[in-house]
């Protein structure tokens, strides 16, 4: 079997597509130039990690085939455009950034099979990957016993905290705690309705959502309801939500369900631009717009930490830069950023420590700053989760969010929230 | 068999194909491969127990099911409960609300083991329920459709249909479950670290002796008049049962033992990867199953284990190499089996490479022919026309 | 659980359920529609039947596009062409389909399930590769939009009734076409009795394509018209299978009644379990009972009982 | 009729009252006969007439809406197909069903009566008895010689004999054979009827058969039907002679 490493510099930057075709594009003066300055690699890599005296080999392991590919393109087009950037300003530690990409093909088997590969053959110093927490449980055994470093970039619900990963997203508190205190105070909303797909996100979400909400003086949740992944048939639910009027819907419906879901909620005759009732999302971002369309969640508020029309400097070069790259058709959502967050965070903390190993790394997590992040200033906590702003945005019709609301403190990541288990 | 039969099979024709299998899993695989490419091999093995199972229910029986994946899911649930609750001991588990219970079970609110965990804890008990458990639901569904002459496509459907409703429950039921997760972080077997690459190595090995087991069960039903009767059953139901059989004993009997096998060879999955989730049981799973079933040739026992093993590593090969063209050389695979070559590789093997074998080796036209009455202590006389012939030179590392 | 509510309104809530059952009832019935008519009548299994609904999908999406690029004035309309287009296509492609792959495997039944499979994979990547792999927004004019208020809380979706209207008619046609036309007449004597068709001098290899045509044109049209409500993707089509398949075992082979029925009773249950528990555990419910009865009942329940 | 004042427990077998419809229409109805032991019957009859739904019946096939079948005494109406096979009724079907992947010896042997459950079938041994029973009913079916040819290359005769031999080595007490000649050649019809008159030496012989001339040769009585129903019985000349069975055979 052939290994299929590639290097993604400044030259590389047509669609993500080429890079399936394995096209090495080693921007090789630039990679001479800075190596000058480099240290020595016995001393950067005691760990027999793919550190060359000109070159440092990371993992991308996401699904680009499979049901998953959907979501998880546009976090491997945001970590090659990263990683292409961090070449372009030197690479790490005077080293350029190459990249063996794996396809977990949706099936979490093969990305515990491909995290072995990455780690045991390929020796990458960094592993930027995994989207569901099916693929995240699937590998963490795997990189805990290889002792690697994942970056995993999707909002999720918590409950984990691995010495071996670095969680770019949210995790559930801080993306519920403060939309549901700007409901209940600036919208004045009383109750709630939590809708979620079928298994463990939605579900632990929904859980730390009922006890916020029950905690809050007069608030109360209304209903609760799961439906399988895949279901495309909400008429009953809809009905429900009729009967129990609810002041906000609170929405964590996912993939396929997503589209049809909004569409016979619009069809049904709610308009969410009324805000009678609410709808409050934590699942849908500017990616899954594409698929439902704009009209149709004209007017939802989604809870998130990034949205593609944040207004700061460091974000339009972002998406500047990202359109460039991808075409100027793209759309970006709040994991694309985090996964854009990763090989930067990685980049920061190699360079505090001065070396690549692992064990080196860790030691440094608590504090990392990260200036240039697109959603704005980030902090890693001790607990390997970010320090970042809860936003609101509503959606238009445009597909794009206007942001309405945005924490005044960056909100602290807190995996296991005392009192919500 | 005694002593001279047996010595008498292994040269056989038959015997040398069970031989160089032998020889290929055990001898040439674990001097080739590293161990992690080895364990790759070992996990496709594990689908083998399933696709042998196809080839007893679907090839020789005419019972297509397309929810064999339910009763792996369930072989490998069983195994990973057990290894669940040797992980989540009460030290181990010490920062959880209620300490001693698998981790997923106190994010959901869970303060005790619920009841059918409990006997889990036992290993002998676990090894019974891998095998116990598949059959005994295999023989409610067999019962309850195969009595009632439910067959063919609608048993296929149905099986379907079974799947969906156990994925569903499962991924639903996390408390319980592990939902969509499934059961993660398996380390100890009775304190054995099953994670270190000697450990993986012993259960590759420990795979490959159940698997042969299970071959040579599978080959004990084919060769006695049980194999004939499932046959004939095949072809002429009706005859069969006006010949004085309960067709649908023999169907549940078929049904039940192809559960057993995908249970072991799902308990052997678990062991293996270290985990075990939904995703096995639900139905895409379930059809791929039949695929390596197939491309092996639905009618040979061995072929179904090279079925799986050269699907599954065509599939590594392809998927770290060509990620977009899989899914259109696996759909290629299925149409072009069932047009052109409905006996799989073991059908290609018998009209292309055996004439040049009996060329080659001069075998005795004769000896398969039958023995007159006189030989009547002979039993072999009319099985070993019934012995499939099997593909033996080709290795799945050809990718 | 009405606690609290006017009479008027739990009469309201009853209406809207009514209306979502019979709305989930129609959307079943197009489902099964097509592939009822290929199992029923050629006994065929067609497991890439939700790619051909996908298929149906992507062509109302290209011809939106098109509309809005070329003839934005006409957009209104566009979607009565798209479902012609719709239709079109994938009777093409069944046709041809059938040609070069099931008529081959017409005494294999089990095989064309498993041929159709493959077929359904090359079929999704092929999506997958044309259109990516996310999911793609089909525009509506603004007229498929919203919803009748027939009273303040009674509100009938448009697209809705759009759908059952599809349903209604294509049902109807089909009634037509299978029991009061020609080719009806030669489609049930293939089935009957193929040797005896052929002898009177019925083409069976030509009815049998285009049969297998027709079923997949129906499927392009039910691909279409869920535009509407649903989500079109390039693994969108699996979502259908098992309850497009059990609908029609269920109904019993070879009866477009019995898949009406079986259509409206599974339709029923689930709405109505639907709103009364969540989601997931009403979709294993039904499913069981289906099981259940498909056990005690084999034939389905709308089968003739004939001397076998 | 002298068999009306009879016991039906003298008889082999004794039909009363049989009727079985399907979806309304009454294949057979209210139908009663019986057969002493070592009979040779045969039923005619034009087409659709239910004679074999009668046989359907009797071996559990078709299941009957109301009536008895008494056979040696035995309620057949509430076995099970396998379990009428063991009490003695063997069943040979209108076209030939034979095992042609599987040998003449395989296919007499499958059908031997022995290991017929799922674990006897596992421990099934071919013994010399089994060898022995299974030349000589190939030699009663003019097979020795083709004993180890494959099924699927026998004459479509042959294959009638072979699947009358393996009713044979079940040694049934019944055995009901449908249109035995039919398709075969006029020196394998009869070839047949020496068969029939050999089997009937230790069996009783229920016939359905449209080939008058093959009637005549071996039938001790005939009963004919008609719409389900018995319209006369007897010997072969008399039910000839029977105006009724004249008017439904040449009336229309």
């Amino acid at each position: 079997m052939k290994m299929n490493k590639q290097s993604t510099t400044g030259g590389t930057t047509g669609r993500w597509g080429l890079g399936r075709f394995k096209l090495l594009a080693a921007s090789l003066v630039l990679a001479a130039t800075a190596n000058a300055a480099a240290p020595p690699t016995e001393e950067v890599n005691t760990t027999g990690l793919a550190v060359t005296d000109d070159t440092v080999t990371v993992g991308i392991l996401h699904s680009i085939t499979g049901t998953m590919a959907i979501s998880e393109i546009g976090s491997v087009q945001a970590e090659k455009l990263a990683i292409s950037q961090i070449n372009e300003a030197g690479g790490v530690l005077g080293r350029q950034v190459e990249y063996v990409q794996e396809d977990g093909a949706s099936d979490w088997p093969t990305f515990a099979e491909k995290a072995r590969k990455l780690l045991r053959q390929d020796n990458v110093a960094a592993i930027f990957g995994a989207w569901t927490s099916a693929s995240r449980k699937a590998v963490l055994p795997v990189i805990e016993q290889y002792n690697g470093m994942l970056y995993y970039p999707t909002f999720y619900e918590g409950l984990e905290q691995s010495p071996n990963v670095v969680y770019t997203g949210q995790e559930a508190t801080q993306q519920i705690l403060a939309s549901l205190n700007w409901a209940a105070e600036e919208k004045g909303a009383k109750t709630f309705y939590l809708l979620g797909s079928d298994y463990i996100w939605p579900r632990t979400s929904n859980k730390i959502a009922r006890k916020h909400i029950e905690d809050m003086r007069g608030l109360k949740v209304v209903g609760e309801e799961y439906y399988p992944l895949g279901h495309t048939q909400f008429n009953s639910v809809i009905n429900k939500i009729k009967l129990r009027k609810p002041d906000v819907i609170f929405a964590s419906v996912v993939g396929g369900s997503n589209v049809a879901f909004y569409k016979q909620m619009k069809a049904a005759g709610f308009d969410f631009t009324e805000e009678d009732p609410l709808l409050l999302t934590i699942s849908v971002t500017e990616d899954e717009i594409r698929g439902i369309g704009g009209e149709n969640v004209e007017g939802i508020y989604a809870s998130m930490k990034y949205f593609q029309s944040l207004d700061n400097p460091n974000n339009e070069e972002f998406v500047a830069a990202f359109k460039e790259a991808y075409g100027d058709d793209m759309v970006i959502g709040d994991v694309t950023q985090a996964a854009y967050l990763g090989p930067w965070l990685w980049k920061a903390a190699v360079e505090k420590a001065g070396s690549f190993d692992i064990d080196k790394i860790r030691e440094e997590f608590a504090g990392i700053e990260f200036n240039k992040a697109p959603e704005g200033y980030v902090r890693i906590h001790e607990n390997h989760h970010l320090w970042s702003k809860t936003r609101i945005g509503q959606a238009q019709s445009d597909g794009q969010y206007k942001v309405v609301y945005e924490t005044e403190e960056l909100m602290e990541p807190d995996p296991f929230p005392e009192g919500y288990q | 068999m005694n002593n001279s039969a047996l010595s008498k099979w292994f040269v056989s024709r038959e015997g040398v194909y069970y031989l160089l299998l032998a020889l290929l899993l055990v001898v040439i695989l674990p001097l080739v491969l590293d161990p992690f490419r080895l364990n790759m091999v070992g996990k496709y093995l594990t689908y083998a127990f399933v696709a042998l199972g196809l080839v007893m229910c679907w090839g020789k029986a005419g019972i297509l099911s397309l929810g064999q994946g339910v009763f792996f899911g369930l072989g490998g649930y069983c195994m990973a409960m057990f290894l669940k609750l040797e992980a989540s001991s009460p030290e181990n588990t010490a920062i959880q609300s209620t300490p001693g219970i698998p981790d997923f079970m106190d994010w959901n609110q869970l303060t005790e083991l619920p009841w059918f965990w409990e006997p889990f804890h036992s290993f002998s008990f676990t090894l019974l329920a891998v095998i116990g458990v598949p059959v005994l639901l295999a023989f409610i569904i067999g019962f309850a459709m195969f009595t009632r002459r439910v067959g063919g496509v609608y048993f296929a459907i149905i099986t379907q249909a079974i799947a969906a409703i156990l994925t569903i429950l499962i991924i639903g039921q996390q408390g319980f479950t592990g939902g969509i997760n499934g059961i993660t972080d398996l380390q100890t077997l009775n304190g054995w670290d099953i994670r270190t690459d000697e450990a993986r190595t012993t259960l590759y090995f420990i795979c490959v002796g159940m698997l042969f087991l299970c071959l040579f069960v599978a080959r004990l039903v084919q060769n006695r008049k049980l194999g004939r009767i499932l046959m004939a059953m095949n072809a002429q139901e009706n005859r069969v049962r006006f010949s004085g059989y309960d067709v649908a004993a023999f169907k549940i009997f078929v049904f039940c033992l192809a559960a057993a096998f995908a249970g072991v060879g799902g308990a052997m999955f678990t062991l293996l990867v270290g985990f075990m989730s939904p995703s096995f049981i639900g139905i895409v799973a379930s059809i791929e199953m039949v695929i390596f079933c197939a491309l092996g040739g639905r009618l040979s026992i061995l072929g179904a284990v090279y079925g799986a093993l050269i699907v599954n590593a065509a599939k590594s090969g392809f998927s770290e190499s060509f990620p977009e063209l899989w899914p259109f050389a696996m759909g290629a695979l299925f149409i072009g089996v069932v047009l052109a070559f409905p006996d799989g590789l073991a059908g290609l093997y018998r009209s292309y490479v055996m004439p040049l074998e009996d060329r080659l080796f001069r075998r005795d036209k004769d000896k398969g022919a039958p023995v007159a009455g006189t030989a009547a202590s002979k039993p072999a006389a009319a099985n070993e026309n019934d012995d499939e012939p099997v593909i033996d030179n080709y290795s799945p590392e050809k990718s | 659980m009405f606690d609290g509510y006017t009479t008027s309104e739990v009469m309201s809530i009853f209406a809207m359920q009514g209306f979502a059952g019979l709305s989930l009832f129609s959307v079943f019935v197009l489902m099964a529609l097509g592939l009822a008519i290929i199992f029923g009548q050629m006994g065929v299994i067609n497991m890439a039947h939700g790619e051909f609904m996908i298929l149906g999908a992507y062509t109302t999406y290209l011809t939106s596009g098109f509309f809005q690029s070329y003839l934005p004035s006409l957009f209104g309309g566009y979607f009565f062409i798209a479902m012609i287009l719709a239709f079109l296509v994938c009777a093409a492609l069944g046709a041809l389909v059938e040609w070069l792959m099931i008529r081959r495997l017409y005494h294999r039944p089990l095989d064309t399930l498993l041929a159709t499979w493959g077929l359904s994979l090359i079929m999704q990547q092929a999506y997958r590769s044309i259109f990516g792999a996310r999911e793609v927004g089909v525009e509506l004019p603004e007229w498929m939009l919203g919803a009748f208020n027939v009273t303040d809380l009674v509100q009938l979706p448009i697209n809705g009734l759009f759908v059952m209207i599809i349903a209604l008619l294509i049902a109807g046609g089909l009634y037509l076409l299978m029991y009061r036309s020609g080719y009806g007449t030669k489609v049930r004597a293939v089935v009957q009795n193929r040797p005896m068709a052929e002898a009177v001098g019925i083409n069976s290899a030509g009815i049998d394509r285009a049969t297998f045509a027709l079923g997949c044109g129906i499927a392009g049209v039910a691909g279409a018209a869920f535009t509407m409500i649903g989500s079109t993707g390039p693994s969108s089509g699996q979502a259908y299978i098992v309850d497009t398949f059990l609908i029609v075992v269920f109904g019993g082979a070879q009866s477009l009644i019995g898949t009406i029925v079986s259509a409206f009773g599974i339709s029923q249950a689930q709405s109505t379990m639907e709103f009364f528990m969540g989601g997931s555990m009403a979709k294993v419910l039904t499913l069981l009972v289906v099981v259940g009865i498909l056990m005690l009942r084999p034939e389905g329940l709308m089968a003739l009982k004939v001397r076998r | 009729m002298n068999a009306a004042k009879r016991k039906s427990g003298d008889f082999l077998l004794a039909v009363e009252g049989l009727t079985v419809s399907f979806d309304g229409f009454k294949a057979v109805d209210d139908l009663s006969f019986y057969l002493d032991p070592k009979e040779i019957r045969v039923i005619i009859g034009p087409n659709g007439a239910g004679k074999t739904t009668v046989l359907d019946l009797i071996c559990g096939k078709t299941k009957a809406s109301s009536g008895s079948i008494k056979f040696a005494g035995k309620e057949l109406t509430r076995l099970k197909e396998h379990q009428i096979v063991h009490s003695g009724v063997g069943r040979k079907f209108q076209t030939p069903s034979v095992f042609e992947d599987l040998t003449v010896f395989e296919n007499l042997e499958v059908s031997y009566p022995q290991g017929h459950s799922v674990m006897g079938a596992l421990a099934f041994k071919r013994d010399r008895a089994v060898i022995e029973a299974v030349e000589e009913v190939a030699e009663t079916i003019f097979l020795t010689d083709a004993l180890y040819e494959p099924a699927a290359s026998l004459s479509h005769g042959q294959k009638q004999w072979l699947e009358i031999g393996m009713l044979l080595i079940q040694k049934p007490d019944l055995l009901m054979l449908d249109e035995p000649v039919a398709g075969m050649s006029v020196a394998e019809r009869k070839k047949t009827a020496e068969l029939l008159r050999v089997i009937t030496r230790d069996h009783t012989v229920l016939v359905v058969e449209h080939d008058m001339q093959f009637v005549g040769d071996i039938a001790d009585r005939v009963t004919v039907m008609h719409q389900g129903r018995v319209l006369s019985e007897g010997s072969i000349e008399k039910v000839k002679a029977d105006p009724k069975v004249i008017e439904v055979y040449l009336g229309h």
